[in-house]
Formats: C-alpha cells, structure tokens, sequence
C-alpha cells in the first residue's frame, strides 16, 4: 500500500503539472505569434501603436472572457455576452449624450450595473427556472439585441457625442501601458485570486464539476449560479464601456457575434466546456491569443480573405494540440506506474 | 436459459406509467404544435395578407434550410453534442457550387462535389469530435470559422450567380396546382428518413443512450464514436444540400451566404423540445418549432413589426418555453411532493 | 389593395396607374446612419404625395433576409417598393415576383440588374464617385505613394464598382499612386476599426485610405485619430458629416465626399410615387417632378441620376446635419 | 416480544396493515436523534409507510432491510435532501425539519451516502473540505492546513491516497474511504453511513470499524447500513431491521442471530445463501493469454469453461475490473488475446464480444450498467436492440413484449416499464442490468461485483441464478471483492495483486486465508 501511494503522488502532482501546462502551451502559442509577426514586421511589436494595440485590443475580450470562464467552470454557458456589451456600450454612449456632464465614473458604475442586472436575469432564469443555461442565453441574445436595437434605431452614438476625456481613456497610457489593459489585469488578477483561493470560487470549480454533488452536498448552488451570471454580466458591461472608449462609435449591432469569440477565448484556454476545470487566467491568454492572431495575420501576409479560415484553424490547431498533449500525458504517467 | 423460468411467477409488469392520452397530449412536442396552430388561427385572422395561398410558398422556402439541418442537428443534440458549423457548411456548399459552375463544370458536377465538401467537412467535425476527443461545441466553434472562412477565401468579392435555369427555377417551383415548393419533398424524404432512424432503428436507440449515459452506451455495445462520426457527416451533407438550395433559391453563391444559421437552427431545435443535455427529444417537436418560428416571423413581417421586435419575440418565446416547461415540472412536483431528482433535476429540456 | 396582392397582381402589368401610395423603403439593413437620412428623406416626400410610408429592412445586411421582407411587401400588395439591394443577383427572381403581383420597384444607393426593378435612382455616377475620392486622396498625399482601400462587405455592389473605377482612374491619372490592399470591414464599427489597424501595420509606407463606406471611414478616423499616424496618413472617402465632425474638426480628415442621403430618399420616394400613378415607366426620357429638387429624367437603363457628390471640409460641415 | 410484534405485522399485506410498533424503551434522554412514523412518498411509490429509528451517543446502531425496504430514503430525511410528507424527526430531544443539507451538516449529522459524491474535477483535499475550507482572516484559503488536516484523517484511516490527485479515476473504493474521510473530518455527533463498506475489501473495512469504534468511545452516534451481516455483527450494538418501508424491529446485537434478522427482514426464511451445485464442467468457452495493458494490468491469462464459476480475487484496485473490461472490449489492451470457443475476439469492440457470446454486468450499475435516467424496458432491451429489430426496424411494441418478459423471469420490482431506472432500487437495479445481459444469450457471463449493495434476499436469488446459469453450460467469470461469496460460488479462484494474477486455487483448497494471501503477498504463493 506504501508504494501505491508514492506512486499515486506522483502521478497527482504530474497531472496538476498538466493542468498548468495547458495554460503555459497557450502562452507558448501567443509567444511564437508575436515573434513570427515581429520578425516580419518590427512595427507588430517594436512601434508605439503596435505595443499599445498588442495590449489594448485583446483588452475588452479578455474581461468578457474572464466573465465567461467563470461561467463555463460552473458548467453553464452565457451567449448573451456580446448582446450585454453591445447594450452597456450604448447605455454609455447615451448616458453622456443625455446628461451633458456626468462624470465618467457614475457612467462607468451604471453601465457595469446595467450588465450585472442583464446577467442576473439570466443566472435567475438558469437557477430558479433550472433551465439549461445555453437556451436561456441563446433567448437573451436575441431578447437582449433586440432591445438594442429598439433603443437605438438607426441611431448611433459617435465619437463626438462622447467627451474627450472619456475618449482618451480608450488610448491613455501609464507607465507606456494602455490603461484599459490596465483595468483589465487588474479585473483579471482579482478574478483569479478570487477563484482560486476563496471558498465560494472553490464552489464554482465544485458545482461545475458535479452539479447533483453540490446539491447533495449543500453548496448554495443557486446562489453560485446568480453571482456567476452576474459577474458576467457585469463583466460584460464594463467591456461596454471599454468598447465605446475605444471605437468611439457605437451602433446597435456593437459586439455581435462576441459571444462566440468569448466562449472560444475560454476553450482555447483550457477552461473545459463541461465544468469544474480551468482557470480564468488561461481564458484571459486565449483572448490575447485570438485577438493577436487576428492581427497578425495580415502582417504575415495573409489575404484578407483568408484570416477567417486560419482563424478557424488556429483554435482548432490549439485545441487539439492540448488535447494530444493531455493523453500523451497520461498515458506515460500510466505506464510510469509499471516501472516504479 | 429456460430454467430460469421457473422463479417466473406471475407478476407481470405493466407497459406505462401513465395513461396514453397523458402520454401522448402532456408532452412539451404537443404544446408546441398547439401554438403553432394557434398562431396560424390568430394570424389569418388579425393579419391582413396571411391568409393568401402564396403565404404558404414564401414561408416553406423561407424556412426550408433550417427545417432540412435541424434534422440531422436535433440528432446530435440528442446525443449531448452540438454542431455550430451548419450555417458556414452552408455557405461554403455554396460557394463550392458556385466556383465549380463558373469553372464551367455542369450545375450537377458542382452540386455533387458541394455535397462531398459536406461529407468531408462533417467528417472533420466527427473526426475531432470523436477520434480525437474534442468538446464539440469547441470544435464546431473552430470549423465555423474555418468553413466560412474557406468560403469567403474562395469567392472574394465576387458572386456567381449564372446558374441553369432549369435548376433556379426548380428551386422554386410550385407542385402543380398549390403553392408548395418543391424542396419540400426532398424534406419530406429527409423527413422520414430521419424519424426512422431516430425513432426506429437500434441506431436511434443508441442516439438516446449515448445522450443519457455514454458509459452505459458504450458498455452496451453502443457504437459511441461511430454514431457520432455518422451524425456529424450527415449533419454536413445535409447542411451542404442546403447550401445549394440556397444558391439556386437567390440564383447567388455567396461566401457569407447563410451566416448565423446555425443559431436559428439551434434555436428551433431547443424550442422543439430537445434538451441541450442531450438524450430527450422529438422530431415531430423540432419541425413544429422551426413552423412556428417561420410562421410567427411571417406573420409579424406582414404587420410591418420591425425585425428587432421579431428577434427579441423569438428569444423570448424560447426563453418562455423552457421556463414554462419547467415550472409545470416544478408545479407538478410540488403536488406530488418529489424532490427534485438529483439526475431530473440537470436533465430538463 | 385592400385585399392584398390578389388584386395587385390584375394591376401587374397594366399602365394604368393606381392610388396604392403605400411606399416601403427597404435599406440594405436597419441601424445604419447613412439610410436612416435616407428613409427620412423618402418619408417627407411620401407625406408630401399624401401616401404611406413604412420602413423594414433586417438587421444584418444580407440579401436572403432582404427576400423575406421583398416577400412580404407582395404579400401585403405595397404600391411601391425603394431598395438598396445587398446583392444584384439574389433579390432579383423576388423583385420580379413582387413586380408581377404588381409593385413598383425602385432601387437607391446600390443597384440590382437593370431587368429587376424598374427604376434606379443613382446617388452620383459611379465615375463621379470613384473620380472625387481619387482626386481627393490625391490632393492630400501630394500625388504619390501608396494607398489603401477600406471597404464594406466583400459583396457590396455599389463599393465594388467604384473601386474598380478608382483602380481604372488611379492607373491613368495617377501612375504614382499605387493601391496596396484592399481590406473590407463589413460595414461594421470594429470590424472596420481593427482592419484599419491592420493596414497601417501591414503597410508602414502607406500614405492614405479611401475608404467609400460611412462606417468604414468613421471608424479608421476613430483609429488614426488615436493613433501615431494621425496626421501623417491622409483619410478620405465617403461619410456623413455627423460622424466625421469631429475628426475633420481635430485634423485627422481633411475632406471627404458624399451626396445628400436625404435627397437620395427624398427623390426615390417621388420616383416611386411617379411610377404608381402612371406618370412614367421606367423608359429613358420619362420626365418627372421630384418636389422641392425639382424636374427629373430618366436616363439609360432606367437610371435616375440625383446630382454630383458633395466635397466636406472644415469650411463647410458645420453647415450640416446628418 | 419484538419478534412477536414482528410477526403480528405483515406489510406486505396491504396498505392499511398496521405498522406502527412502539420502539421498546425509548427514552430521549440519551437519544441522539429519533425518526418516528415516519413517511415520504414519490408520486404513487410509498418509499417509507412508517420509518422509526432512535440513534444513541456511544452507540453503532445498525439498519438493515432487503433492497428497497426504505433505508436510503431515511438517510436521506435525515440529511435534509428530502422532505418527510408526516412523522416526527427529533434531534437531542428537538423537533427538528430540515430544507437542506446544509442545515442538517450545520447541526451536526455526516452523511455518507449509498452512491458517492465527488467532484471529479478538484483534488481529494478539495473534496474533502469544500465549503468549509479553513481560512486566514481575509477569507483566503489555508491550502496547507487543510492540507495536514487530510493526511491527519488519512492516516487515522491508514490509507495512502494522494491528497493532492483530483478524484476523477479513482475506484469506487478509494471514493467511498474519501466520503468516510469528508464524514469523519465534519466532526459531527451524528454519524451515518450508507453501505460505506459495499466497495471496500477486508483491510480497509478493519480500519473503517477501527475509526466508528473510537467515534463511538468519543461518544458519538454512528449508523450503520450493510447487507454484511459478518459486518453489522462485528460491529454494532444495536440492529434495526425495515421490510417495505416500515420499522420492524429494533434489538440489542447480542440477543438476535443472522437467521432471526433475516426472516424479520424478509417475512420468510431464506436457507442456502451460495448454493453452488456442482456441474460437470465442458470445454473451455473463454480462453485468455497475455493480456497487458502497460501500468494496468500484465500478462493475464485464464480459461473459462462452460458450467464453470472462476472468481478473480483481490483487493480493491488490484485491476479486476480493467481486465474485464479490456476483455469485453469497452478498454483497448496493448498485448495478449481474447477467444472465445477458439475464435479470436477482435479487441476494443464490445459489439463483437457480444457477438461472440460475452456479457458484461461492471461494476457501476448506476454509470456503467444502467442508462440509468431511461425507462426499465428500453434498459433491458438495450443489448437486444439490433437482434429484435426486423428488417433494421425496430418498435416500442417489440421492444416492450422482449422487455416483459425478461423482467418477469427476474421479478423485477418495477412499476411498469417506463418507469426510469434511477427510481429502482439497488437490487432491482441489478436485475435490470441482469435481466439485460441474459437476454443476450451469453455463453460467459462477466459478472464485476455480482452483489454489491445488494439485499440477502435477492442476494441468494442471484446466486442462485448464477449457479443455475452454470448448470446450464455458461462459463461465468465472476469479479467480488466479498470473499464469503468467492468461497462460496467459485469453482476456482484467480487472485489478482497490483495487475497480475498471483494465484489460482481451486475450490477445494480456496480458503479465506491463502486467498487473502496472494491478494497481499505477492510471489511466494505463486511459486
Ligand atoms: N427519487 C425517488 N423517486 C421514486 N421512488 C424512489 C425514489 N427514491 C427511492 N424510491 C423508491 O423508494 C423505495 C425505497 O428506496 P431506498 O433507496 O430507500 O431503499 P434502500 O432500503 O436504501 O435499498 P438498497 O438496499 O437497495 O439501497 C424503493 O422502492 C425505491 O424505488
Ligand atoms: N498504482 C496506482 N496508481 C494510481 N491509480 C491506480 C493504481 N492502481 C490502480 N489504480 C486505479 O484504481 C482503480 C481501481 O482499479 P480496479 O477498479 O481495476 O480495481 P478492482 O480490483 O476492480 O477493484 P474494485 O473491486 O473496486 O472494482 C483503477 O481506476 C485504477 O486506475
Ligand atoms: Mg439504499
Ligand atoms: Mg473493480
């Protein structure tokens, strides 16, 4: 029995190596794109707008995905997120051209209110009615874009309609740091910290894993649900905000279609699409990978035509590559068993 | 084994639960056909124009692409898997039409080889799905990308749009003496092709079993992977047949042809009653809901409704039926005092 | 009409005109600035005939949704339909089923095959477009270099033709001037503002955009105006000066080109309106009055042509609104 | 006068049969926790018509009761997951009425339940711990004084599980001694266990006793669930026996035998609970030769013939169950072959094993055995399918005339068969699972656990039925990890240690000792 158990030892502690190693292959991934990128062209890296775009524009899917991890863990799905921050990014947009002078805090509050609120409209839906949560959100998603869209009409709010200041949020810089990447590690640090090393972040990882345990178990599994649906939510309106601080613009379709770059963002980065595994940092290095690869690709030369197809090779590409790794993995820890 | 006969007295378990009118009429498939024929009855009479014949053509072929995938994608979904990839299948079938008959091969050439890019493209799906080990909806997430992103590739800014009249005007085409287009015989064959093989074949009773409980499957003698692979390729085809009716329907292959399909399709695949979670669902359910939501658009197309307000109808009517479904569960629950099941509880449609 | 198509269709071919002034505009989608100036102008115009306007149009420029709406316009026996097609093929075969049950159809902004619809009222010639941007751009890069184009979707039929006429007009005016890429943002706001991110880093010696799509050259403003290059890469194209205000006012644009989106409706309701009473066909010389803009002919394959495009620039925008 | 009230009643005979019994000197002064009268119904099955059960402090106080009788409903109530519809539930004298687990655990009741319930995901330490991880003052969680505190619990039970693996994996064995672990680490005062040693083998259950004993000497209540009687005798003080939902008796341990606990809890009396009939034993049927599957299983070879009964032994984790499944097909093996009747079985494919005359029964009936969330009916007839279908079509009709008759052969207690398997019983479970593999037509039935979790009652049918089986000519290869029952059923006895087989004896010299010694030892036996 003693030697089964160092032997189990060893093969606990490789597996939870797996588990970082999932996250480490992507950052290897993210690495080797910008390297290809900047040795073609020194600008992708070596260039003020290229070290701020590098930053900045994986910025807001990253806090969307950061949402949408937290979500997934709990072996939940939310497709509403692109329609949230569409409506959040346009709730900003009105807020300043409604109330001339409103400081950009209280919009910044609202708009991550409004997102929260959205969000605990689905997570009640998914907690109380216990309904899959693919159907609810796949319902709000064109629940919520429609109001959007009944909001807005053909209207649209341009970068003039928005004060100055508000607008250089969505370039500004620290320390030669976008502040809006900023914000987003930040957002991402305390995620992370929140999820790994609280009891309630255990619970999502718990309830994700095996939802009937938690029950039996008496987790309060409909309260993980609301606050993972919210956080969401919430996290999704304050990519609104980002949103409209970047591009200035906003129509009634803003963010269309996000929601499945999120969930990508998280699958690329490990977070299993049935629960209770992953991290919300790997979620965050997907987004960085999606987005530069996006951009990298016509620096590399690829028509403009064609980024969509290797786009949609590279997930695959990571994702089976992760997977070929994990078995590998296993097995030779399997067969290590025989030799100790 | 006739010995074990003797312990055999004379308990003799009966076939049902409930009665079959209970079985047959409470059932989420039926609820959704009464509102289908609701809505038709409210429609031709409050809607100014829906009461026309030529409704009824406007209508098949406006719905007839996600009426033909959401056959085979309420299959797969059955099996706890999902296919996000049918709408850029559908764009690249096509495309590939569209290329091959500029490329001067005959219309029948090109369709058939578009119909082999949806054997192929299905087959990457299950190859990765099932061979490799992948989460479907991850992976369908990638081929989305890379099937339209194929498309798009192919075609550039250009359109094919000479395509035999023959075959344009067949896409069309009314069956002699009604309104009904023609492509709702091919869906009809589809049709009950697929409820046989659901609902009438040991294949179809795989499909639920891998969907409850891939395992138990599995040890069954359940070909899991197989049936999964066989899905996805026939999801493919079948999206690919799609794709050329769609070409000949507009007379133009076009790389963003279709876009956004695959969450309508879901959408009338959920609303018909199938659980996400797989194991539950019906076909005659699914081709309801797709009527339903065909109908409903239509109709409030007719009452010039703007189509936000339609959208924001759709998703909330999803939301509705899933929610009521549940409730009446919980309902009925909280008369009979069951506890929510631990395994019901997650298994809801 | 009341009885919907069925009697329209008796109506299809005669010459005879009708009261149906029922007008429905169907832009390219819904939520767009630049057709949302339009409708107003087509529902002004239609209020001024005494008819009844109505606008639909999906929320995704695609054509196969716009054939449910062309669809439904049968079905309800519209007296007239105003188009911008987003495909000259794919709506065809439903123009001509609506035009057979007896609607007018009328295209604006972006054409269908001629045999589609009846009338097509051009914003501006299509040389015209194609020459002003190209002067334009010219002009502010000093006559040499390299460019590139943001357009909207890969399939838009209106870009297109203007681009090939640019590229036609760039070779034999400008030999300097070389066109590097062609890069579409899909009418999209971020779509358009990272393709132009893209651009830039793809090409560290481009000298300028032209960008022929509202949404496109709003959102490469909103770039460049955030960006190094502000200043140093010249932008122009076609926009509205709602959208562009604040880049012209801050340097990032100089000037940029568009006609009147208003006008545009305006004209197209009157077109319309002219077609449904039986005051014209479609057949080139057909005269009609268009209101305010006063007398207008049709012209060969039955195109209406409603001016020159406008040049903006700081002198003039704040003399705009839309 | 217990076994005279017990014989008054009979709840079998209908509804309104009296079941209330007075428990014998119920003094609540020293009760721990007290359940009187009573009932839970679902929908139209009564599961509990009148439960009563009086736990003491420093007391192990067994329950018992054939498959079905109600005793993981009473767990259950007592955990705060069901409501009771009626009755009295008391805890150190208060009236009591939990909504939910949490509430229950708060008041200081560990329940381990009859299935576990892990989150495969998250290590054992996670498991273990998971909503009351210890923490620093800002609400961070102390990793490593949780940490310390498993390998404390862990070396109390003297198991050497990684605390740090997660639990996805792991046998049922090493699940159930991480609920024991998650139970014990709750510090509760009220102690219960659902059949927590139906999946350990000898050695853990020794130190499963060892810590409910020192939980009693600290004072606290322990119940016990177990169809091992060798077990409730060793262990307990006091034994209360349920038939259908209803409390029949309750007696000190001393003053009762396995004979009088078995008629109370069957109403009959159950004789002969192996009753292995010698056959002459046939041909070989199944014929296995080196099977290996690298850090698994090595080098495994056997014969099976018909009539025969080969018992593959060993302690839990030993790789029994793998070399079924690798067997069957359901798991690929790297070397060796399979043949039946001298005809190569094709690897990782369990339709051709199927079609060579194998049936597989594993391990786990609710995962494994059972699509368990389908009716009766389609379960039974799951196996079948292909071969009931005409002309590749197949009906409910047909399905269910196969389905009737094979549940009735086995008396499957079922209220009819769409009725979904989840709401089974264990031992119906079982049958089902049976019931399903027979109407195969197997010639080697692969039975992985035969009894787990199973009643004396239907214990002995199912022994019985095997044995019958063999009579017939089938070759059974059975897997248990109860050695009464390998001693009992087997003609021979395959030991199994780390992944190879250390022994085989016959029936005649199988004894619980030289078995258990290949178990544990490895080559000296072999030699
Ligand atoms: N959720 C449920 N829904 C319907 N019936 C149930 C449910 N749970 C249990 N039952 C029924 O209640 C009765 C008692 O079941 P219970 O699980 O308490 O028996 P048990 O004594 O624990 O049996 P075993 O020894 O097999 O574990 C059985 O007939 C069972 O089918
Ligand atoms: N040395 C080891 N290290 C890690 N895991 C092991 C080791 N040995 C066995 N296991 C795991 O423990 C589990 C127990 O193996 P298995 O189920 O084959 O045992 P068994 O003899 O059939 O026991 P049971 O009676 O519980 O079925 C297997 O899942 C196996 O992967
Ligand atoms: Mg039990
Ligand atoms: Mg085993």
């Amino acid at each position: 029995m003693t030697t089964t158990s160092i032997q189990r030892s060893g093969l606990g502690k490789a597996m939870g190596g797996v588990g970082r190693a999932r996250e480490f292959g992507i950052l290897i991934a993210l690495a080797l794109v910008v390297i290809a990128a900047t040795a073609k062209n020194p600008n992708f890296l070596f260039s003020a707008d290229g070290w701020r775009d590098l930053l900045l524009t994986p910025s807001i899917l990253v806090l969307v995905a950061v949402g949408q991890a937290i979500v997934i863990i709990t072996r939940n799905v939310d497709l509403s997120v692109g329609s949230v921050m569409g409506l959040t990014a346009y709730l900003t947009g009105r807020l300043f051209i409604d109330i001339p002078g409103i400081p950009i805090v209280i919009v910044v509050i609202a708009a991550v209110a409004f997102g929260a609120l959205l969000g605990l409209v689905n997570g009640a839906l998914v907690a109380f009615a216990k309904v899959p949560a693919m159907v609810i959100t796949l319902g709000t998603l064109y629940a919520y874009r429609g109001i959007n869209v009944l909001w807005a009409g053909s209207d649209r709010v341009n970068a003039s309609d928005m004060p100055k200041d508000f607008l250089g949020l969505g370039t500004a810089q620290l320390i030669g740091i976008p502040v809006l990447a900023i914000v987003a590690l930040i957002v991402l640090a305390i995620a992370a910290w929140y999820m790994r090393n609280t009891r309630s972040g255990r619970e999502y990882y718990a309830i994700g894993s095996d939802p009937a345990a938690a029950e039996l178990y008496g987790l309060k599994v409909t309260r993980r649900l609301l606050t993972a649906f919210v956080l969401s939510g919430a996290l999704a309106g304050l990519a609104g905000v980002f949103y409209a601080a970047r591009y200035g613009s906003v129509s009634s379709q803003a963010g269309a279609g996000w929601e499945l770059d999120a969930v990508g963002a998280a699958v690329i980065g490990g977070i299993a699409i049935t629960g209770g595994v992953g991290s919300v940092w790997g979620a965050a290095i997907g987004a960085m990978l999606l987005m530069t690869i996006n951009r990298a690709l016509p620096i590399l030369g690829i028509q403009d035509f064609w980024q969509r197809a290797v786009v949609g090779a590279l997930i695959i590409g990571a994702i089976v590559l992760d997977r070929v790794l994990a078995v590998r993995q296993k097995r030779r820890l399997i067969e290590a068993r025989d030799e100790s | 084994m006739t010995a074990t006969t003797a312990t055999a007295t004379t308990r003799v378990i009966r076939e049902h639960d409930r009665p079959l009118w209970h079985r047959v009429l409470l059932t989420r498939e039926m609820a959704i056909i009464a509102l289908l024929i609701l809505v038709i009855v409210v429609a031709m009479s409050t809607v100014r124009g829906f009461g026309q014949p030529i409704t009824l053509n406007y209508l098949l072929l406006d719905v007839a692409p996600i009426l033909l995938i959401a056959l085979p994608m309420a299959l797969i979904m059955v099996t706890g898997e999902i296919d996000l990839s049918v709408g850029s299948m559908v764009g690249l079938a096509s495309v590939v039409t569209g290329v091959l008959t500029q490329a001067g091969a005959p219309f029948e050439v090109a369709a058939l080889a578009a119909l082999a890019v949806g054997v192929v493209g299905g087959a990457v799906n299950g190859f990765l799905v099932t061979v490799v080990g992948l989460p479907s909806l991850a992976v369908t997430i990638g081929t989305l990308a890379l099937f339209r992103g194929l498309a798009v590739g192919l075609l550039g800014t250009t359109a094919v749009t000479d395509f035999p009249e023959m075959w344009t005007a067949l896409a069309k085409a009314k069956i002699a003496g009604t309104t009904i287009p023609y492509i709702t015989v091919p869906f009809l064959i589809l049709l009950v092709i697929f409820v046989v093989l659901l609902h009438f074949t040991p294949f179809g009773r795989g499909i639920y079993a891998i969907g409850l409980s891939k395992d138990a499957a599995r040890f069954s003698g359940v070909h899991v992977e197989r049936t999964k692979f066989i899905l996805f390729v026939l999801a493919g085809v079948v999206a690919a047949f799609a794709g050329i009716f769609f070409t000949l329907r507009f007379g133009s292959a076009r790389g963003d042809n279709a876009t956004g399909l695959e969450l309508q399709v879901i959408a009338a695949v959920v609303l018909g009653g199938v659980s996400v979670f797989g194991g539950r669902g019906q076909l005659h359910g699914v081709v309801a809901a797709v009527l339903l939501i065909g109908v409903l658009s239509s109709a409030l197309r007719l009452a010039n409704v703007t189509s936000d307000v339609i959208n924001i109808i759709t998703g909330g009517l999803l939301v509705a039926s899933v929610v009521a479904a549940s409730l009446l569960a919980w309902a009925q629950r909280l008369r009979a005092r069951i506890p929510p099941s631990r395994l019901t509880a997650s298994s809801a449609p | 009409a009341d009885t919907g198509a069925g009697s329209g269709g008796d109506g299809g071919g005669s010459e005879g005109g009708s009261d149906n002034l029922t007008i429905t505009f169907l832009p390219k989608n819904l939520g767009n600035p630049y057709f949302d100036t339009s409708s107003k102008g087509g529902k002004t115009a239609v209020e001024e005939i005494g008819g009844t306007f109505a606008e639909v149009g999906p929320a995704e420029a695609t054509p196969d949704a716009q054939v449910s709406y062309i669809n439904t316009a049968t079905q309800q026996g519209v007296g007239a339909l105003v188009v911008s097609a987003n495909d000259p093929k794919a709506i065809c075969d439903a123009l001509n089923e609506a035009r057979d049950a007896g609607v007018k159809v009328v295209t604006f902004d972006s054409d269908t095959n001629p045999d589609c619809r009846d009338l097509f009222i051009n914003q501006a010639d299509a040389e015209g477009i194609a020459k002003v941007q190209v002067d334009l751009i010219a002009e502010q890069i000093g006559g040499a270099g390299e460019i590139a184009v943001l357009s909207a979707s890969a399939n838009a039929t209106n870009q297109n033709a203007w681009i090939d006429l640019m590229t036609e007009y760039l070779a034999s005016d400008y030999p300097d001037i070389t066109l590097v890429e062609t890069v579409y943002g899909d009418d999209d706001d971020q779509t358009s503002f990272d393709k132009t991110a893209a651009l830039l880093q793809t090409h560290p010696n481009l000298k300028g955009i032209i960008s022929p799509t509202t949404v496109g050259i709003a959102a490469a403003a909103r770039y460049l105006s955030t960006s190094d290059y502000k200043g140093t890469v010249a932008l122009t194209g076609l926009g509205t000066p709602n959208q562009m205000r604040e880049y012209v006012e801050d340097g990032t644009v100089t000037a940029f080109a568009l006609w009147n989106p208003e006008e545009l409706g305006y004209l197209s309701a009157y077109a319309a309106a002219a077609l449904i009473q039986g005051d014209i066909t479609g057949a080139e010389g057909d005269t009609f009055e268009a209101g305010d803009l006063g007398e207008y002919t049709v012209g060969a394959d039955g195109t209406v042509l409603l001016g020159d495009p406008f040049e903006f620039n700081a002198d003039n925008i704040g003399d705009f609104d839309f | 006068m217990l076994d005279s009230v017990a014989d008054q009643i009979d709840p079998l005979n209908g509804e309104d049969a009296p079941v209330a019994v007075e428990v014998e000197n119920r003094s609540p002064a020293d009760a721990a926790l007290e359940l009187h009268r009573v009932v839970k119904s679902f929908g139209p099955v009564v599961a509990l018509r009148s439960g009563s059960l009086t736990l003491r402090s420093g007391s192990i106080h067994a329950l018992i009761g054939e498959n079905g009788a109600g005793k993981s409903t009473l767990v259950k109530i007592m955990a705060g997951l069901y409501r009771r519809d009626s009755g009295e539930f008391r805890l150190h004298g208060d009236d009591v009425d939990f909504t939910s687990t949490a509430q229950s655990k708060a008041a200081g009741i560990a329940v381990i339940y009859q299935e576990p319930t892990l989150f495969p995901d998250l290590s054992v330490t996670e498991n273990i711990f998971m909503g009351r991880q210890p923490t620093s003052r800002i609400g961070r969680i102390d990793r490593k004084s949780m940490r310390q505190e498993v390998e404390q619990i862990f070396r109390r039970l003297g198991v050497s599980l990684d605390p740090d693996r997660i639990t996805e994996g792991l046998s049922i064995a090493d699940q159930q001694i991480i609920e024991i672990a998650k139970a014990i680490s709750l510090d509760a005062s009220v102690l219960i266990m659902d059949e927590p040693t139906a999946a350990l083998s000898g050695v853990e259950v020794e130190r499963l006793f060892a810590v409910a004993r020192s939980l009693r000497d600290e004072g606290r209540a322990v119940l016990f669930i177990s169809h091992r009687f060798d077990e409730v005798f060793a262990l307990c003080d006091t034994v209360t026996v349920m038939r259908d939902g209803a409390y029949i008796s309750t007696t000190p341990i001393a003053e009762t035998t396995v004979d009088e606990l078995v008629r109370q809890m069957v109403g009959r009396d159950v004789t002969e609970l192996f009753p292995k009939q010698t056959v002459p034993v046939g041909g070989p049927l199944l014929e296995v030769t080196g099977l290996t599957s690298p850090g698994i299983f090595h080098d495994i070879s056997f014969t099976v013939r018909a009539g025969e009964i080969v018992a593959l032994a060993g302690l839990v984790g030993a790789g029994r169950s793998e070399v079924a499944r690798a067997v069957f097909g359901v798991d690929a093996y790297r070397e060796g072959e399979v043949r039946m009747l001298g005809e190569t079985v094709p690897r990782h494919n369990p339709t051709h094993a199927m079609r060579a005359g194998l049936a597989l029964v594993p391990e786990d009936r609710r995962k494994q055995g059972l699509v368990i969330e389908s009716g009766v009916g389609s379960n039974i007839t799951m196996a079948i399918r292909s071969r009931l279908a005409k002309f590749g079509l197949l009906t409910t009709g047909m399905e269910n005339r196969a389905a009737k008759e094979w549940a009735s052969r086995l008396e499957v207690k079922a209220h009819a068969l769409d009725t979904v398997s989840s709401t089974l019983s264990g031992g119906n479970q079982q049958k089902v699972v049976l019931a399903k593999w027979l109407a195969t037509n197997p010639r080697v039935l692969i039975i992985d656990e035969p009894t787990r979790g199973i009643d004396v009652g239907t214990k002995a049918e199912v022994h019985r039925l095997l044995s019958q089986l063999a009579g017939e000519g089938m070759g059974i290869l059975m897997i248990s990890s109860e050695l009464p029952e390998v001693l009992g059923m087997a003609d021979r006895v395959l030991v199994m240690r780390e992944g190879r087989i250390t022994a085989e004896i016959d029936r005649a010299e199988a004894t619980s000792e030289n078995v258990m010694f290949a178990a544990t030892h490895a080559t000296e036996l072999h030699s």
